[in-house]
C-alpha cells in the first residue's frame, strides 16, 4: 500500500506523482463575489477545448441553462435567486408593494427539468424541496400551496434580494479520486499538479464518474469517453492562462500558483468581512480538508450545498487501505470456508 | 529494439523503474500528452483584431493555420479590455467558422417558394440593372419650385453597425452619387 | 516526505493570519478520518475557512431567520414538505454511476466464477469429479461472461486493452483487471482440460489428451487461489467511490460478495452434482449464506440514513428477495440432501439469491448517489458538528 | 452594463474595489444590479422625473460645484422675458404650434436675442432629424449674452432651472417613478457627495435612455446634473454612452444616415440649402465662436473627396450633384412607404429589421411589397426569409406565391476576413488586421460597393443623362489586390483622413483643411488618423508600456483626444481642481497646456486670453471657455435652441402609458413624431379612454448571451445554448394576478401583434406603487426570431412606431400590453385576437391621437426660431446598463 499521505492529508501532488523538479502547483481561485454571471468562461472553455454543446433547453433555473458540470460543460455558471439580504446593500425592493417571494417556488419548478446534455448521466431532475430551500435558506418552512403566488395580502413582503452567481469547475483535488481509480492511467497528474483526462487513453470505463466527490466528471454520449476541465494543460504548458480565466471580465476567475492564490483569497475574505459581508467564506482552500485541498477553490457567499457543492467532501481513497484489508479478510474467510467445506464434514 | 522501445514505453515498466510507482503522473502520461502544446503556439499567424459585437471595442487576437481561424481570444495588450472577452466575444471563432454561415449567393425569384443558386458576378450585374431601372423610374430632378432634388426615393438601404468606417464611407459616397437619399443605419435604431 | 512541503511560506502565513487563537490544529486532525454517520473529532474540514474567518457556520445575516408566511388563519397548506437539506435546484451533487446492468451482472458472474472455481478445485483435490467438472465449466462460462460484460460496459470497448497499460493499487478496477487476467486463462485452461477425454488418443491431439489433465490440475489450483481475490475485490470496486451507500458500506461489501460468491458456487454444485458428491457444496452454501446475510443485515441497519437506499424501492425488494432465496436455498440444501431435485432447486435458489443481492447492492448505491440527500445530509451534519466542536 | 457590456463593466468593478458606490436604475433586477451597491427599480419611461428630482435636490441644497458652474456654464445667462415654462403652461413651453406639433424657439432665447435667431420651422427640423446633424455643433448664440454672476436674477438660467424642477420633489419622484423617497435620497446624497473638487462621479447609459419618444431629453437631464456637479471634462466623470455595436459610433461619424454627411455635416435640404454657400453658412454661422467656424473648409474638402478632379471652386465642388432632403426620409418612413408601394429596392447590409426594428410586422410587410431586396449577411436571417418563414406566412398575410419581392442573398465577409477600422464607444478607432480569406462567395461591403459602383459606372459610360453625371464624375479608383480584386481599406482610410490634392500627402489634422480645393477630406473629424502617413488606428502599443490614458493604442477623434472638453479638468486659471483629479492643466513656464491627455484646447492659448472684439471661430473662445465646440464655449444647462422639444427636460409619459402624467396636464411629448398609418395603431393612453385594455407595461433589452436581433448569436451554438428560448420575466405578484406559472407559457398582446413566450416568475421583478396605484411591468429579451438554432417570437413585434423628435429614434423601450396565460393562437385567429383588442380599445382607423392634452396649449406666435443644438444623442440597441 502506498504511503498514507499519498492518499490523504496535505500534499504537493506533482512530486508525489513522480514529477521531478515540478513547477509550482497551479490552480484557480474563483471569487464569486465579483462574478457577473456572463458565462464567458463557459464559452471560452468550449472554444478552446472544442467542447460540444450541452443541449438547447430552457431549464428554469434562473439564468442557468447549462445546469451542471458535464463532459460537455467544463465550466458551469450557477445562478441562485434569493430573497435574502445581500451584504451591505440597501434592500433591493424596500418600499415596493411586494408580496411573498417566489424564488423558492420557482426554484422548485426549476428542479424538475431534465434536459439532454448529450452526456451520461448529465443532469437528472432534482428534489423540489431542496431547491426551494436553496432559494429560501435554511429556515425554509415549505411553500404556500393553496394560493397562487402573489395572492397573499399578508404583511409578509419581500424586500431583500440577492442574485448569486458562481462559475464552477473541476476542483483538481490534491487527492483526486477520479485519478486514483482510473484503471488505464488516462486520468493523470500533470507536472502542474492538475488532473487531466488523456483523450487518447480513456476507454470510458466510467469509474471516475462514481469516484468524484464533486460530481464533476461524466461521459460524453456517442463518444463514450469521460471529459472534464484540463485546466488548459496545453495552454499552461505554453505559459499561457487557461481560456476561462483569460476571458473572465471581472477577474472572478483567477489563475496562478496555488500558494499565491490562497494568499490573495485570504486578503479578499478579510476585505469583504470588513465591508460588512460576513457570509463570505472560502471553500476548498484548506490542504487539511477531506481531499487535501482543491487546486480550484472558491470564495462563496452561501453554504456550499446551495451552489451544488458537497459541504464536506472526503476523498474515497482515504479509506482504501482499510477497504483492501476488509477485502483480504473476506477473501481469507472465503478460502477458509472452502477448505473447511471440503476437508471437514462427512459426505 | 522494437520490443525494447515498446516495453520502455509501457507505463507499467515506467511505474516499476521510475519515480511514479503508483502510476499517477509521470508514468501514466501518454506520448500525445507529453507532446501537447497550445495551438496558438504553432499557428501560422496571428492577426490583431477587434471584437465584432458591442461597442466596448475589446482587442482580439485571431490565430490562423492553413487559411483557417483556429482560435480567437482576448488581446492582453489592450488597455480597453486587458485581454478579457464576454461570452459573445469569446464565441467569435464559432461565429466566423460556423457551418451555418452562408457562403453561396442565394436568389429568390419573384413569386418563388424556394431559393436557387446564382453566380456572384451575375448577381452583381442584376443588382446594378435594378438600381438603374429604379432610379430611372423614380428620379426626381427638381421640386415644384424648380429647386434641385437630384434624387431617387425608390431605393432604400439599412446598414448594420458592424460595418467598417471605410465601408460606410464608400456606401455613403456611392449612394449619394447615385442620388439615393434613404440610406439609414442601426445608428437610427 | 516532509509534511511541510505542500504548505508553502505564503500559505503558512495565510493560515497564521486566519488562525483564531493559539490552539494548534495539528497533525492529529489531519490523520483523523471521517465517517458519515459517526460523530468524531477532526472530520473533513471543508468549511474551515468560514470558521477560521471567525464565522459562525450559518452566518447570522446570511441565514437570517425569516418567516416566509404570515399566520393567516390556516388558509395555507404546505404542498412541499420542508426539506432538511439544501442542494442546487435540488439536483444531485454527485454524478450517479453510469454503469449499466452489465456491471451488476458482472458482480454476479465474477462471484460465480470465483465460487465455481473453488468448488472445482475442491472437487479436484478431494476426488469429486462432478463438482470439479461443473465448477470448471461454470467458472469458464462465468468468467467469459464477465469479460463480455466488462468490455461491453466500456464507452470505448475497442480500447479495453488500455486496462493493461498501468497497474494501480489505488484502482480496484486495475487490480481486478490483473486478477482477471490471471484467473481467466487459468479457469479457461482448467475447463478445457475437462475436454481431454474427448480427444483422440494419438497424434498431436493425443499429446493434448495426456498433457491437459495435469495442466488443468495446475490451472485449477491457480484459479482457486486467485478466486477469493476475484470475489472480494468487487466489494472494494464499489466501495472505493463517492457513492454514499457504497462507500460507507466498505467494511461489509467484500464479505457480502464473498458470501454471495460461495453461495452461488455452491448452488452450481447442488445443481450439477449427484447428492453423493454435493456435501461440500451444502456446507459451502451455509457458510456463504451466513456471510452474505450477516453483511447485508449490517448494511441495511448500520449505516443510518445511508442504509435507507438498501431498504426502499427496487433495491430493497431485490435484497429482500435475495435474503429469502438464500434462506430457502440453505434450508433446501440442508433438508434435501437426499433429494436430487430439491438439491437442484436449492442450488438454483442460491444462484438466484446471488443475482438479487448483487443487483440490490448495485442499485441501492446508485439510488444513494441520485438523491442529494444522502450526499448532503451526512456531510452537513459532520461539518456542523465540527463547527460546534470548535466553538 | 454587466448584462450587455460585461468587459466594460470590469472598470466599474475596479472602481468599486477602490471604494466607489455603484447605483443601478433599471425596471428589472439585472446582473448589473446584482453587483451594484444599490438598485433602484423604476417605472420604464420615467427617468427624467428621477433625474429631475436629483437636479432639484442639488439646487435646493445648493450642492452644485459653484465655481465650475459659474465659470463654465450658462447658469448666469439671462433668458428672454417672453419665455414661458412648463410650470406656467401645464407641461408645454412657450412657442408651441399645435398645427405642426412643434415649437418656435424665439422665446427661448437669451434676453435681447429673441429676434437675432434665424428662422426655421421646427416641424421641418424634426422631419430631417436636424437635432442630430450638428451633434457637437455650437449654436449661433452670441458670445456676450447678458449674465448675472450672482445667479439671483429671476430669469437667469440658474433660477429658471430651479423653478422648472421645483415640482420634482422626492414625493413626486416616488409618485411618478415608483422609487421610494428614501431610496431616491440615497442616490441623490451619494451622487452629490461624490462630486466636486476632490471627487467625480460618472453616469453611464445605453439605449434604455435613447429609445424613447423623449430620449434626447433624458440625456440632457443627465448632462445638467453632471454639469452642475462639475463632472464634465474631468477624470472619473462624464457621461458614457454605452453603445451597442462594434462600430455604431463610426456609423454616426461616417454616417449611413439620410440626414448626415461624414463629420456631422448636414445633408442638403432642398429649401434651406439651394446653394453651396447657403449650405456652408448654415453650418458655420459666420461670426460664430468655436471650431465649427472652419466648416467651409470641411465641406469643400468632403466634396473634393467625393468628386475629385471634377470638383472645383468654380463649380462649388459639384455641390449641384448632391441629393436634397425634403422632409423625413428615415427608416420608419421608408418602411411605411414600402407598404404603400413607393419603394422599389432595399439594401440590408448586416441588419435584420424583421427582428431588430420596432413593429416587426410592418417591417416584414414592407419588405414583401418591394420589387427587389438585397440582403448581405453572414447568416440566413429573418429579413431574408420573411417570404417563406415569417409569422405573416402563418397568418396568411404573406403568400409566397403572391409575393413579388425578388431577393438576392449575398454572403458577407466576417470581421476577421477583411481589414478596416471600427470606432468604439469612446470614439476610439481601432484597425483590424485581416486573418483569413472569406469563404466562397462571401465578400466585404468594401468589395461589394466598390464593384457595384464600378459596374454602374461601366453601364452608364457614355450616358448623357444629367442625373448620371454624379456617378460618372465620382472619384472611384481605389487600388485593389488579390484574386477577388479587393479594394484597399487603407487607401479609403487615407481618403477619410484627407490629403493634399497636389501631392497626395496625408493631412495631420483637420486644421490643415482648406476651402480652395487644395485638400480632400472624407471625414474631417477623423483627420489625423493617418497623420504622418501612418495608420494611427493600427497602433497597438501594449498597455504595459504606456500610462493609464494609453494614448498610443488606436486613435481617438478628434486629434487623438481621449476625454472631451478636458480643459474643464482645470480651474479657470488653468490649475487642476485638485491634485487627486488632475488631468490637463496650464503650464505657465512652458506657456502651454499639458497633462495626461491631448488638451482639448488650443495648446498655447493661456487661461487669461480674452478674445478681441469681433473675433470669430476658435479665436473668439476665451482662455476659460472649455466647451470649445459650443457657440459660446459654455456647457448648457439651458438650451436656448436646438433641442426641439424644449430648452429644459420635462417628464412626459411614454407614448403608451397606463397612467396620466402626474406632473402636468400634458401627457406625452407634444412634439413626438407620430405616423398615422393604418398599420401603425398606437395603444390608447390617458386621457384617451380604454387604456385599461392594455394594463401592463413592457420593456425589452438584451441578454449577455445574445446580440441584438440574434443574427450573430442565435446562429452560434455556444451562445444559443446559454439562452435557448424566448421568455418573459414577470413578478410573482403579476403571475398571481394573471395566473402565470414558472416555465409555463404566456402570450402578450399589443395593438400590433401577439407574441408568446415561456414564463419566468422571478423576484427580480417587482410591481411599483405609482401615483396611488400598482403598476406591473414585464420584461422581454428582443433577440428572438424564426431563424437560427434557437427560435421564438420577436418582442419588437409588439411595438408601434413613435419617434423622438430630435433624432427620429423609435420608442422601443416601453409600451403597454396585455398578458394572458397559455400559448397564442396560430393562423388567422391570431389576427382576430389583435382585431378584438383593437376594437375594445377603440383603435379605429380614423382615430386621431391627441398630441396636446392641456388647455394651456399655446399658439404663442413666433417671430422666428433658430438653428438647433443637441447634446450628444447616442442611438443604438442597448438596455439600461
Amino acid at each position: 500500500m502506498p504511503d498514507a499521505n499519498s492518499l490523504y492529508g496535505p500534499l504537493d501532488p506533482a512530486p508525489d506523482a513522480g514529477w521531478v523538479e515540478a513547477p509550482p502547483r497551479m490552480g484557480f481561485f474563483t471569487d464569486t463575489s465579483v462574478c457577473i454571471g456572463c458565462k464567458a468562461c463557459e464559452v471560452a472553455c468550449k472554444e478552446w477545448n472544442g467542447v460540444p454543446d450541452s443541449g438547447f433547453d430552457l431549464l428554469g433555473m434562473s439564468y442557468d441553462n447549462t445546469g451542471a458540470l458535464t463532459a460537455n460543460s467544463w465550466r458551469h455558471v450557477a445562478f441562485i435567486e434569493q430573497p435574502r439580504p445581500a451584504g451591505h446593500r440597501t434592500p433591493a425592493f424596500a418600499g415596493d408593494p411586494t408580496g411573498p417571494a417566489t424564488s423558492p417556488a420557482s426554484a422548485a419548478v426549476g428542479a424538475g427539468t431534465a434536459p439532454d446534455t448529450g452526456t451520461n448521466p448529465g443532469l437528472p431532475p432534482g428534489r423540489p424541496e431542496a431547491a426551494a430551500r436553496m432559494a429560501a435558506g435554511p429556515e425554509f418552512l415549505g411553500m404556500p400551496g393553496a394560493q397562487p403566488p402573489g395572492r397573499d395580502s399578508g404583511a409578509e413582503t419581500r424586500t431583500d434580494f440577492r442574485w448569486l452567481m458562481m462559475s464552477d469547475v473541476c476542483k483538481h483535488c490534491t487527492h483526486a479520486a477520479c485519478l486514483d481509480v482510473c484503471p488505464t492511467g488516462s486520468l493523470f497528474r500533470t507536472e502542474f499538479g492538475t488532473v487531466v483526462v488523456q483523450e487518447d487513453i480513456c476507454n470510458g470505463c466510467g469509474y471516475c464518474i462514481s469516484a468524484c466527490p464533486y460530481g464533476v466528471i461524466d461521459q460524453r454520449k456517442g463518444d463514450g469517453r469521460a471529459w472534464k476541465c484540463t485546466l488548459c494543460y496545453d495552454r499552461i504548458g505554453a505559459g499561457m492562462t487557461p481560456a476561462c480565466a483569460q476571458a473572465c471580465p471581472t477577474e472572478s476567475i483567477q489563475y496562478g500558483p496555488l500558494d499565491e492564490l490562497r494568499e490573495r483569497a485570504a486578503t479578499r475574505v478579510a476585505a469583504l468581512h470588513e465591508r460588512g459581508v460576513p457570509e463570505a467564506r472560502l471553500y476548498g482552500h484548506d490542504p487539511t480538508d477531506g481531499v487535501g485541498g482543491d487546486g480550484a477553490f472558491f470564495l462563496l457567499l452561501d453554504e456550499p450545498e446551495a451552489y451544488g457543492l458537497p459541504p464536506d467532501p472526503v476523498v474515497t481513497t482515504r479509506d482504501l487501505p482499510k477497504m483492501w484489508k476488509r477485502a483480504g479478510f473476506a477473501a481469507l474467510a472465503m478460502a477458509a470456508a472452502a477448505v473447511a467445506a471440503f476437508v471437514g464434514g462427512s459426505s | 529494439m522494437g520490443l525494447k522501445t515498446f516495453i520502455q514505453g509501457w507505463p507499467v515498466y515506467r511505474q516499476l523503474t521510475g519515480t511514479d510507482p503508483l502510476g499517477r503522473g509521470a508514468a501514466a502520461q501518454s506520448a500525445r500528452s507529453a507532446a501537447l502544446t497550445a495551438r496558438t503556439e504553432t499557428a501560422d499567424g496571428m492577426a490583431r483584431s477587434v471584437c465584432p459585437y458591442c461597442a466596448v471595442g475589446c482587442g482580439q487576437r485571431v490565430f490562423h493555420s492553413d487559411g483557417k481561424v483556429t482560435q480567437i481570444e482576448g488581446d492582453p495588450d489592450s488597455p480597453i479590455s486587458r485581454g478579457r472577452l464576454c461570452p459573445k466575444g469569446s464565441a467569435s471563432k464559432s461565429l466566423v467558422t460556423s457551418p451555418l454561415r452562408q457562403t453561396k449567393v442565394r436568389y429568390r425569384r419573384p413569386y418563388a417558394t424556394e431559393w436557387e443558386d446564382l453566380d456572384l458576378d451575375v448577381a452583381l450585374d442584376m443588382i446594378a440593372d435594378r438600381i438603374l431601372a429604379a432610379r430611372a423610374e423614380t428620379w426626381e430632378d427638381v421640386d415644384d419650385e424648380g429647386r434641385p432634388l437630384n434624387r431617387t426615393l425608390g431605393i432604400s438601404s439599412l446598414g448594420g453597425a458592424t460595418l467598417d468606417n471605410e465601408e460606410n464611407y464608400l456606401i455613403k459616397k456611392l449612394f449619394t452619387a447615385m442620388g439615393a437619399l434613404q440610406i439609414e443605419n442601426q445608428a437610427r435604431i | 516526505m516532509s509534511p511541510d512541503r505542500p504548505v508553502g511560506d505564503l500559505f503558512r502565513r495565510f493560515r497564521e493570519r486566519l488562525s483564531t487563537g493559539p490552539e494548534d490544529r495539528g497533525a492529529a486532525e489531519r490523520e483523523n478520518g471521517s465517517r458519515a454517520t459517526a460523530a468524531g473529532p477532526g472530520v473533513g474540514r471543508t468549511d474551515a475557512g468560514s470558521r477560521d474567518a471567525r464565522l459562525a457556520p450559518h452566518p447570522p445575516r446570511d441565514a437570517a431567520p425569516r418567516r416566509r408566511r404570515g399566520g393567516k388563519g390556516g388558509g395555507e397548506q404546505l404542498n412541499v414538505p420542508p426539506a432538511e437539506f439544501t442542494s442546487y435546484y435540488g439536483r444531485p451533487v454527485l454524478k450517479p454511476p453510469v454503469w449499466r446492468w452489465d456491471i451488476a451482472a458482472y458482480l454476479f458472474t465474477g462471484g460465480l466464477a470465483a465460487g465455481s472455481s473453488l468448488l472445482a478445485a475442491g472437487g479436484q483435490l478431494t476426488g469429486r469429479p462432478a463438482l470439479r467438472r461443473a465448477g470448471r465449466v461454470t467458472a469458464l462460462a462465468a468468467v467469459g461472461a464477465s469479460t463480455y460484460f466488462l468490455v461491453h460496459d466500456l464507452g470505448r470497448p475497442s480500447r479495453f486493452h488500455h486496462m493493461l497499460r498501468v497497474a494501480k493499487v489505488t484502482s480496484p478496477m486495475s487490480v481486478g483487471t490483473w486478477i482477471l487476467s490471471v484467473f481467466g486463462p487459468a479457469a479457461g485452461l482448467a475447463a478445457i482440460a475437462e475436454a481431454a477425454p474427448l480427444l483422440p488418443e494419438r497424434g498431436v491431439l493425443g499429446l493434448g489428451r495426456r498433457l491437459l489433465p495435469p495442466a488443468g490440475h495446475t490451472a485449477g489450483v491457480v484459479a482457486a487461489v486467485t478466486a477469493p481475490a476475484l470475489a472480494t475485490y468487487t466489494g472494494v470496486l464499489l466501495a472505493d467511490t463517492a457513492v454514499p451507500s457504497w462507500h460507507e458500506a466498505y467494511p461489509e461489501l467484500p464479505a457480502i460478495f464473498a458470501g454471495s460468491a460461495l453461495a452461488s458456487g455452491a448452488g452450481v454444485g447442488l445443481v450439477a452434482a449427484p447428492c453423493a458428491q454435493a456435501g461440500p457444496a451444502r456446507r459451502l452454501a451455509v457458510a456463504g449464506a451466513a456471510m452474505e446475510l450477516w453483511g447485508s443485515h449490517r448494511v441495511e441497519n448500520r449505516l443510518g440514513l445511508l442504509s435507507e437506499p438498501y431498504t426502499q424501492g427496487t433495491p430493497g425488494k431485490l435484497l429482500r428477495a435475495g435474503r429469502a432465496l438464500t434462506a430457502a436455498g440453505v434450508v433446501g440444501a440442508l433438508v434435501g440432501r437426499r433429494s436430487r431435485v430439491l438439491s437442484a432447486l436449492s442450488g438454483g435458489a442460491l444462484i438466484a439469491a446471488s443475482v438479487c443481492t448483487r443487483f440490490g447492492i448495485f442499485h441501492g448505491g446508485v439510488a444513494s448517489a441520485r438523491d442529494p440527500r444522502y450526499t448532503v445530509v451526512p456531510q452537513r451534519e459532520r461539518a456542523d458538528r465540527r463547527a460546534a466542536d470548535q466553538v | 452594463m454587466a448584462e450587455a457590456h460585461p468587459v466594460g463593466f470590469q472598470w466599474v468593478m475596479e472602481a468599486k474595489k477602490r471604494g466607489a458606490k455603484v447605483f443601478h436604475v433599471d425596471p428589472r433586477f439585472t446582473r448589473t444590479s446584482a453587483l451594484a451597491d444599490t438598485y433602484l427599480p423604476i417605472r420604464a419611461g420615467t427617468d427624467i422625473a428621477l433625474l429631475g428630482g436629483v437636479v432639484r435636490y442639488i439646487l435646493d441644497n445648493e450642492l452644485d460645484f459653484r465655481e465650475y458652474v459659474l465659470a463654465y456654464t450658462n447658469a448666469a445667462n439671462i433668458v428672454s422675458e417672453r419665455f414661458a415654462d412648463t410650470e406656467d403652461l401645464d407641461g408645454l413651453f412657450s412657442g408651441y404650434n399645435p398645427d405642426t406639433g412643434s415649437y418656435d424657439h424665439a422665446s427661448w432665447q437669451y434676453e435681447g436675442q429673441e429676434d437675432n435667431a434665424k428662422v426655421r420651422g421646427t416641424g421641418k427640423e424634426r422631419d430631417s432629424a436636424s437635432g442630430l446633424e450638428h451633434e457637437s455643433h455650437g449654436e449661433p448664440v452670441p458670445a456676450q449674452a447678458p449674465r448675472d454672476e450672482t445667479l439671483q436674477h429671476p430669469r437667469c438660467v440658474y433660477q429658471i432651472l430651479k423653478r422648472h424642477f421645483s415640482r420634482y420633489t422626492p414625493e413626486m419622484v416616488a409618485r411618478v417613478c415608483g422609487i421610494p423617497e428614501e431610496k431616491f435620497l440615497e442616490l441623490a446624497r451619494a451622487w452629490t457627495e461624490n462630486s466636486g473638487r476632490e471627487r467625480t462621479g460618472a453616469l453611464v447609459y445605453s439605449v434604455g435612455w435613447t429609445q424613447h419618444s423623449v430620449g434626447v431629453q433624458y440625456i440632457r437631464t443627465g448632462s445638467i446634473i453632471q454639469t452642475l456637479l462639475g463632472n464634465m471634462g474631468r477624470p472619473g466623470g462624464g457621461i458614457l454612452a454605452l453603445r451597442g455595436h462594434a462600430s455604431i459610433q463610426g456609423s454616426t461619424d461616417i454616417p449611413t444616415l439620410f440626414n448626415l454627411l461624414p463629420g456631422y455635416l448636414p445633408m442638403p435640404h432642398h429649401a434651406d440649402h439651394p446653394t453651396f454657400d447657403r449650405w456652408v453658412d448654415s453650418i458655420r454661422h459666420p461670426g460664430q465662436k468655436g471650431f465649427w467656424g472652419n466648416s467651409r473648409a470641411f465641406a469643400a474638402s468632403l466634396l473634393k473627396a467625393y468628386w475629385g478632379d471634377a470638383a472645383t471652386p468654380e463649380n462649388d465642388f459639384c455641390y449641384g450633384y448632391m441629393p436634397r432632403m425634403t422632409g423625413d426620409h428615415g427608416t420608419y418612413q421608408q418602411v411605411l412607404n414600402m407598404i404603400d408601394g413607393k419603394v422599389k429596392g432595399y439594401f440590408l447590409l448586416g441588419q435584420n429589421p424583421a427582428v431588430g426594428s420596432a413593429h416587426g410586422r410592418a417591417q416584414r410587410l414592407g419588405m414583401a411589397n418591394l420589387d427587389w431586396l438585397v440582403v448581405r449577411d453572414l447568416f440566413m436571417i429573418e429579413s431574408a426569409t420573411f417570404w417563406k418563414n415569417g409569422p405573416e406566412v402563418a397568418t396568411g398575410e404573406i403568400v409566397p406565391e403572391e409575393c413579388r419581392t425578388e431577393v438576392f442573398f449575398l454572403p458577407a465577409a466576417s470581421h476577421v476576413e477583411k481589414e478596416g477600422t471600427f470606432t468604439q464607444t469612446q470614439r476610439l478607432l481601432q484597425w483590424r488586421e485581416k486573418a483569413v480569406d472569406p469563404p466562397g462567395d462571401a465578400r466585404s461591403e468594401l468589395w461589394f460597393f466598390y464593384h457595384l459602383g464600378r459596374v454602374l459606372r461601366e453601364k452608364l459610360a457614355g450616358s448623357t443623362e444629367r442625373r448620371d453625371r454624379a456617378l460618372l464624375d465620382l472619384a472611384w479608383d481605389y487600388p485593389t489586390h488579390g484574386p477577388h480584386a479587393e479594394p484597399s481599406a487603407e487607401a479609403v482610410l487615407k481618403e477619410i483622413n484627407g490629403y493634399e490634392v497636389a501631392t497626395g500627402r496625408p493631412l495631420n489634422a483637420f486644421g490643415e483643411a482648406r476651402d480652395d480645393g487644395s485638400t480632400a477630406i472624407g471625414c474631417w473629424i477623423y483627420s489625423g488618423v493617418y497623420a504622418d502617413g501612418v495608420n494611427q488606428a493600427a497602433r497597438r502599443r501594449s498597455r504595459h508600456e504606456q500610462d493609464w490614458v494609453a494614448a498610443e493604442w488606436g486613435w481617438a477623434w478628434p486629434a487623438n483626444r481621449r476625454t472631451l472638453y478636458n480643459r474643464a479638468s482645470a480651474d479657470p486659471e488653468g490649475r487642476p481642481w485638485s491634485e487627486r483629479k488632475k488631468y490637463v492643466w496650464w503650464d505657465p513656464d512652458a506657456g502651454e497646456w499639458t497633462g495626461y491627455d491631448v488638451p482639448d484646447f488650443e495648446k498655447t492659448k493661456p487661461p487669461s486670453y480674452r478674445p478681441p472684439e469681433g473675433a470669430s471661430g476658435p479665436a473668439a473662445l476665451a482662455g476659460d471657455d472649455p466647451f470649445v465646440m459650443q457657440g459660446d464655449g459654455k456647457a448648457w444647462l439651458y438650451a436656448p435652441s436646438g433641442v426641439l422639444d424644449g430648452p429644459l427636460p420635462t417628464h412626459y409619459e411614454p407614448a403608451e402609458s397606463p397612467m396620466r402624467n402626474p406632473l402636468y396636464g400634458q401627457q406625452a411629448n407634444p412634439t413626438r413624431k407620430i405616423y398615422e398609418h393604418p398599420i401603425n395603431r398606437m395603444n390608447p393612453s390617458p386621457p384617451e379612454p380604454h387604456s385599461q385594455v392594455f394594463p401592463y407595461v413592457f420593456t425589452v433589452s438584451r441578454l449577455t448571451e445574445h446580440h441584438t436581433a440574434g443574427g450573430m448569436s442565435r446562429t452560434v451554438p455556444r451562445l444559443a445554448e446559454l439562452q435557448p428560448e424566448m421568455f418573459v420575466e414577470v413578478s410573482p405578484e403579476l403571475a398571481g394576478e394573471v395566473g402565470l406559472a414558472h416555465l409555463g407559457w404566456a402570450h402578450l398582446i399589443s395593438g400590433r401583434a401577439v407574441i408568446e413566450a415561456r414564463v419566468l416568475v422571478t423576484d427580480r421583478l417587482t410591481p411599483l406603487r405609482v401615483d396611488g396605484r400598482i403598476i406591473h411591468q414585464v420584461w422581454l429579451p428582443y433577440h428572438f426570431g424564426t431563424e437560427g438554432l434557437v427560435t421564438g417570437d420577436s418582442a419588437n413585434d409588439l411595438f408601434g412606431i413613435t419617434l423622438d423628435p430630435n433624432v427620429l429614434i423609435q420608442e422601443s423601450k416601453v409600451g403597454t400590453c396585455d398578458i394572458r396565460p397559455g400559448r397564442r393562437p396560430t393562423g388567422p385567429p391570431l389576427l382576430d385576437l389583435v382585431g378584438d383588442y383593437q376594437r375594445r380599445a377603440g383603435m379605429t382607423p380614423d382615430r386621431k391621437i391627441p398630441l396636446v392634452t392641456t388647455d394651456a396649449a399655446g399658439g404663442d406666435d413666433a417671430a422666428g426660431s433658430t438653428d438647433e443644438q443637441s447634446p450628444a444623442a447616442h442611438q443604438d440597441g442597448e438596455p439600461h446598463a
